[in-house]
């Protein structure tokens, strides 16, 4: 190889470097904002309960907001609308999906929460937005959400807010995903 | 070793006199100050977040 | 450290005033909170700052074109480096950066203050009007612009408010910490009014929150700030803040009001008080974009005037309304209008303009779509 | 950043590159089809640097029709879609087609000269990234003409409305947005291969004129950050045609994501934008002060230190976007140091005035003009950096005025001194001065009155990309577009003075300029087609 052709081999190499990097930063950004609570990102998995003390010292209340995004003829509603809680205690809230359509649909409610540095002291047990749900014609479902703030919550915040946002998935859609985005967490 | 990184410091600040750069073209190996150059970027990364995180208390 | 920080913000608002005074409209607004006094102070200090090294700057650099050009006689000189003139000139920069940063950080931290607040309001960005909610009030509405068409097109005299006028301003109390929460139903937006100086993105599926107390009362104008389509010039803000207990006053109303029209879902309502209640929404929620007449503008936003599939097709056109249609600016209704507005808008669509298809939409058929 | 290598032997000199020139001596096509197939750095130079001329008109007819709307409020001459049509078609233009070709051009034409190499080290591939340029362009602008329009979601296309809410021809806006990032690619690998490898016995990295520097790790940049461009249209491509959700929050995508993405790319491609110009103007400075540049070794280790940090910053562009307090203040901290190396250019430039001996040809009105002016678009930039005064610019004409000030009086107007310096060598004949004087005080004077008053509209509350506006900013935007309309006439005469040039006037001798000591300086004037075939000699001025 001459030096030309040294040069140009390694600058390609770091090309090729950077544009599959720029893939992987859809990832790493994913990790990133779950580790330090960017963006109010939950994780998509289950976590279990842990059994810490309760701080009966203070009251935090927890909002529940549902909303409806296009496309998707359903109603998501919470049983309560706040609760008051305890940092450390494992709360469960029913909420009911319904399907006012007269077709079967698939739908997501993805969630966001705020403050953002709350999602890290957020733990969800149990959630219906880790999957897909699927409603026929007219049907309710009632699912829970168990989840558990934990202690060490700063002491500033006062109020969390839970936010769930009603989305179709076309059936062809959700398989799609799951081929060219395997990183995305496998239970799309 | 101590000299390539008083160099890189240099380039960091901004600041380099005549002599000390011959010095380093004439003595330098390049991956040094390449890798230098790195390790430092990543450094000043860890201090300023460092700097963040402590002013955000 | 503190006092330096202290003096420096004083001189800064010092500064500050004496020109806002000299510049009025042509400098940041103070505004009315204390973080948009503190982010006025710290803005003119870092400005007269910027003229300060400017001056000096160029000062010496036009002496040096003064004073060395040729046809005055100048002979260069050879000499192209000294460290000590170097690592002084980049370490009084540092030294003033650090400086800068200071009030800055302190400023910063009392922006992110996540403490209680006393009222919460969820503020939707839609293409291209505001929705606001007031979070467990049972109060929400829409808030669009209500300048007229025919001054922007220039058939008509452009009033004081020009573009900066809604149907239904947002009412916040006065001295009460109120907390935003933001989002939006389809494309980034976002709320900005520069004398609260909360300036937030509204971003589909995730939830910013802002935090503000207003210290006086009066209305306060702002737009959206990020680009989001056609009618980004055309959905301002408007914030009226008023006393505490004219709050509370006004806020009953609402809830009085939203209770009566609740309690007249069931009973039958007459095509006329549809038509007219259904004319007021579409012209606050549809008119911006399938325009005034249902002509609509092909091919984004479908005429609805002689829609012959969605008049054909009662059931389709009640799913839209209220549903929505996933990738386009279509939003869905369901939670931001109530089932007497959405029946009444429903009717009043399928019978203006021509359209003449008779059905009178009860609200009760609405209600029962929405359980 | 390969900053500090060490000289290279340079045996392989005149081997690497006579390949692609071996053929050429003999029989040259004529015509059309010497431009199209021509290999020639000083010929594929000039094609860049008309093309880049022809963008640089379209995109401002684009930014005057912007600115004949907003004359006055109300919506007189165009509709809202096609406004905003208008604004991001010019800034895709001028930033992809005219600034980034401008400086490619120039790095054809001089770089080669001033390290003293027969050509650039890859000749055909030089000809091939040219030619991708006006077919990726001209894709764009037929955009323009399909069924819903052309892209209509400024120039730094924000997921989902650039994906969900896109028009229909937004895939054809991705093919040629990649067609000109492979482009700037080859350019950069061609550019750096040069410099790394074609430079004369003798000249080490640290004896190269600044120019080759800040080209050298402008291309670097390119090489680091075009493919994370590409990166994030491929996932919009996907976003929009293949059902994916990287950026749409209904599938588990997250719309901030495309804008980390697009600006991690999109900061150091502002760098792109400028590094070659503090190099065209450190070339400028020493030459009419009749003296060396003051602080050569602090200007490339500025030049470097500055493309560093540029790959820490990219979330000051979001400070609204809801980040955590920690991230808001790590991106203002290294947005302020970005303040020093740049701080210690503009000292330096100052120092090299300092006990010169001055004289104002237009090459030096346009590169004082820049010093100025663009230390006024880093004044604005610091202010810009405090995050929280940012909650209340960000998204305004203050932002607005900011960026046309580093990037008008700053990396174009470098880019006119760079030609009014390099002419007399391209052409054999020295510009017109009075024409040269013409146009630089009705662009200064235009450049001011458009921008200055954005300071204004913005900080009383005029958001930017808006058609229509409130009553109070009326007397800024009029001022504004009065200005802009002059900026624009006068180009004219940029142009006449140009082919007036090429075409006769008074002849320049080799060393046009009498401080001017770059080895582009010892060929002839005007610079015969082929220069340097055997390495000139080469002794290191002291810096």
């Amino acid at each position: 190889m001459n030096p030309v052709q040294r040069t140009v081999f390694r600058t390609v190499v770091v090309l090729m470097g950077m544009f599959a990097f720029a893939f992987a930063l859809v990832p790493l950004y994913d990790a990133f904002c779950k580790v330090t609570g960017i963006n109010g990102k939950v994780g998509d998995q289950p976590r279990s309960i842990v059994n810490e003390q309760v701080d009966t010292s203070r009251y935090v209340t927890v909002q529940f907001i549902t909303r409806s995004g296009k496309g998707l003829p359903w109603q998501l509603e919470a049983e309560h609308r706040q609760v008051r809680v305890h940092p450390g205690q494992p709360t469960e809230v029913n909420f009911a999906f319904s399907n006012n359509s007269s077709k079967a649909l698939t739908g997501r409610a993805v969630p966001s929460v705020s403050p953002s540095q709350a999602s890290l002291h957020l733990r969800k047990v149990q959630c219906f937005c880790f999957e897909e749900q699927r409603l026929e014609a007219g049907e309710r479902l009632e699912v829970p959400l168990v989840f558990q703030l934990t202690r060490d919550l700063p002491p500033d915040i006062n109020t969390v807010t839970l936010v769930y946002t009603l989305y179709p998935v076309a059936d062809s859609q959700s398989q799609l995903q799951a081929q060219t985005l395997p990183v995305r967490g496998g239970d799309v | 070793m101590w000299e390539v990184i008083k160099s890189v410091l240099a380039a960091f600040f901004g600041v380099q006199n005549e002599r000390q750069r011959h010095r380093d073209f004439q003595h330098g190996k390049p991956v040094a100050f390449v890798a230098a150059g790195i390790a430092l970027a990543v450094v000043l990364v860890v201090v300023v977040a460092a700097v963040a995180i402590v002013a955000a208390r | 450290m503190r006092k330096s920080l202290a003096w420096m913000m004083g001189a800064g608002s010092f500064l500050g005033l004496a020109s806002s005074t000299l510049a009025n409209g042509w400098n940041m607004p103070v505004g009315v909170t204390d973080v948009s006094r503190e982010i006025y102070s710290l803005h003119m200090t870092i400005f007269w700052i910027c003229v300060v090294i400017g001056i000096v700057v160029f000062g010496v650099m036009f002496y040096s074109l003064f004073r060395y050009r040729r046809s005055r006689g100048a002979k260069s000189a050879n000499f192209h480096e000294n460290t000590s003139v170097e690592v002084v000139w980049t370490a009084i920069p540092l030294l003033i950066l650090v400086g800068m940063a200071l009030p800055a950080t302190a400023t910063l931290k009392r922006m992110y203050d996540p403490s209680e607040a006393e009222l919460d309001v969820m503020v939707t960005g839609q293409q291209w009007r505001w929705h606001y909610e007031y979070l467990g009030e049972d109060v929400s509405f829409t808030s669009s612009l209500s300048t007229p068409r025919s001054q922007v097109n220039g058939e008509e005299e452009k009033d004081e408010n020009y573009l900066l006028d809604v149907d239904e301003p947002l009412v916040l109390p006065v001295g009460r910490k109120v907390r935003f929460l933001m989002t939006s139903d389809d494309v980034i937006h976002s709320w900005w009014v520069p004398d609260l100086a909360v300036k937030q993105d509204s971003i589909p599926g995730f939830v910013n929150e802002n935090w503000v107390r207003i210290e006086e009362p009066g209305i306060y104008r702002g737009q959206c700030a990020e680009l989001c389509g056609k009618d980004h010039a055309f959905m301002p803000i408007v914030v009226r803040a008023v006393e505490a207990d004219e709050f509370d006053t006004w806020l009953a109303e609402r809830q009085e009001a939203a209770a009566a029209e609740a309690s007249g879902v069931d009973r039958e309502w007459g095509m006329d008080e549809l038509m007219e209640r259904g004319e007021q929404v579409y012209g606050s929620i549809c008119a911006t974009c399938h325009q005034p007449d249902g002509s609509g503008a092909e091919p984004t936003f479908p005429a609805l005037a002689g829609n012959e599939a969605l008049l054909n097709d009662l059931d389709r056109h009640i799913d839209v309304v209220l549903n929505g249609v996933s990738g386009t600016p279509m939003a869905a209704y369901r939670g931001n209008l109530n089932p007497v507005e959405l029946a009444a808008v429903i009717t009043y669509e399928r019978n203006a303009w021509g359209n003449e298809s008779g059905d009178a939409v009860q609200p009760s058929e609405i209600q029962a779509l929405l359980e | 950043m390969a900053s500090n290598l060490p000289p290279k032997p340079t045996l392989e000199h005149s081997t690497a590159a006579s390949g692609g020139l071996a053929h050429e001596h003999h029989e040259r096509p004529r015509g059309i089809w010497r431009w199209l197939l021509t290999t020639n750095h000083k010929e594929i130079g000039t094609l860049y640097l008309v093309f880049s001329l022809v963008m640089f008109f379209i995109g401002g007819i684009f930014a005057l029709v912007v600115r004949a709307e907003l004359f006055q409020p109300g919506l007189q001459l165009v509709q809202p879609e096609f406004f905003n049509q208008m604004t991001t078609m010019h800034g895709l233009i001028m930033v992809f087609g005219a600034v980034m070709p401008s400086f490619v051009g120039l790095a054809n034409w001089m770089v080669p000269l001033q390290v003293g190499a027969p050509d650039m080290a890859l000749p055909r591939l030089n000809n091939f990234s040219f030619w991708l340029l006006p077919v990726a362009f001209t894709l764009l602008l037929s955009t323009l003409l399909m069924p819903g329009g052309g892209p209509d979601f400024g120039w730094t296309f924000y997921a989902p409305l650039s994906t969900t809410y896109a028009p229909p021809s937004t895939t054809f806006f991705i093919l040629s947005l990649h067609m000109a990032g492979i482009s700037s690619i080859l350019g950069a690998i061609n550019i750096i291969a040069t410099i790394l490898n074609l430079r004369a016995p003798g000249m080490r990295l640290m004896d190269m004129p600044l120019f080759v520097w800040t080209w050298l790790i402008t291309a670097f940049l390119l090489i680091a950050v075009m493919p994370i461009l590409a990166g994030v249209i491929t996932m919009m491509l996907m976003d929009i045609n293949f059902g994916t959700s990287f950026f749409n929050a209904a599938g588990g995508g997250d719309p901030v994501l495309f804008q980390h993405l697009f600006w991690f790319f999109g900061h150091p491609e502002v760098y792109i934008m400028i590094l070659p110009a503090f190099g065209i103007v450190s070339a400028i400075i020493p030459t009419f002060a009749r003296k060396p540049l003051f602080g050569y070794a602090s200007m490339v280790y500025a030049t470097a230190s500055i493309a560093i940090l540029s790959f820490l910053v990219w979330a000051h562009h979001m400070f609204v976007v809801g980040l955590p307090l920690v991230a808001e203040l790590f991106f203002m901290f290294t947005t302020m140091l970005i303040a020093i190396p740049t701080g210690v250019k503009v000292f330096n430039w100052i120092a090299t005035l300092f006990r010169g001996s001055i004289t104002f040809e237009t090459a030096m009105l346009f590169a004082l003009s820049f010093v100025v002016l663009f230390t006024i678009g880093g004044f604005s930039g610091l202010m810009l950096a405090i995050a929280p005064a940012d909650f209340q610019y960000h998204d305004t004409y203050f932002v607005v005025a900011h960026f046309h000030y580093v990037l008008v009086p700053g990396a174009i107007f470098a880019v006119m001194a760079g030609v009014y310096y390099w002419l007399p060598k391209w052409t054999g004949h020295y510009p017109d001065e009075r024409l040269g004087r013409w146009h630089f005080w009705m662009s200064v004077i235009g450049v001011n009155l458009t921008f200055f008053p954005m300071h204004f509209s913005g900080l009383a509350g005029m958001p930017r990309r808006i058609p229509d506006y409130a009553l109070q900013f009326a007397d800024f935007n009029m001022v504004s577009s009065v200005g802009a309309f002059m900026f624009g006439v006068s180009q004219l005469l940029f142009v006449w003075g140009v082919i007036k040039c090429v075409r006769g006037g008074e002849k320049a001798p080799a060393k046009a300029w009498e401080g001017a000591e770059d080895l582009e300086w010892s060929v002839p004037s005007p610079a015969p087609l082929h220069t340097f075939e055997t390495p000139p000699e080469f002794t290191p001025i002291t810096h």
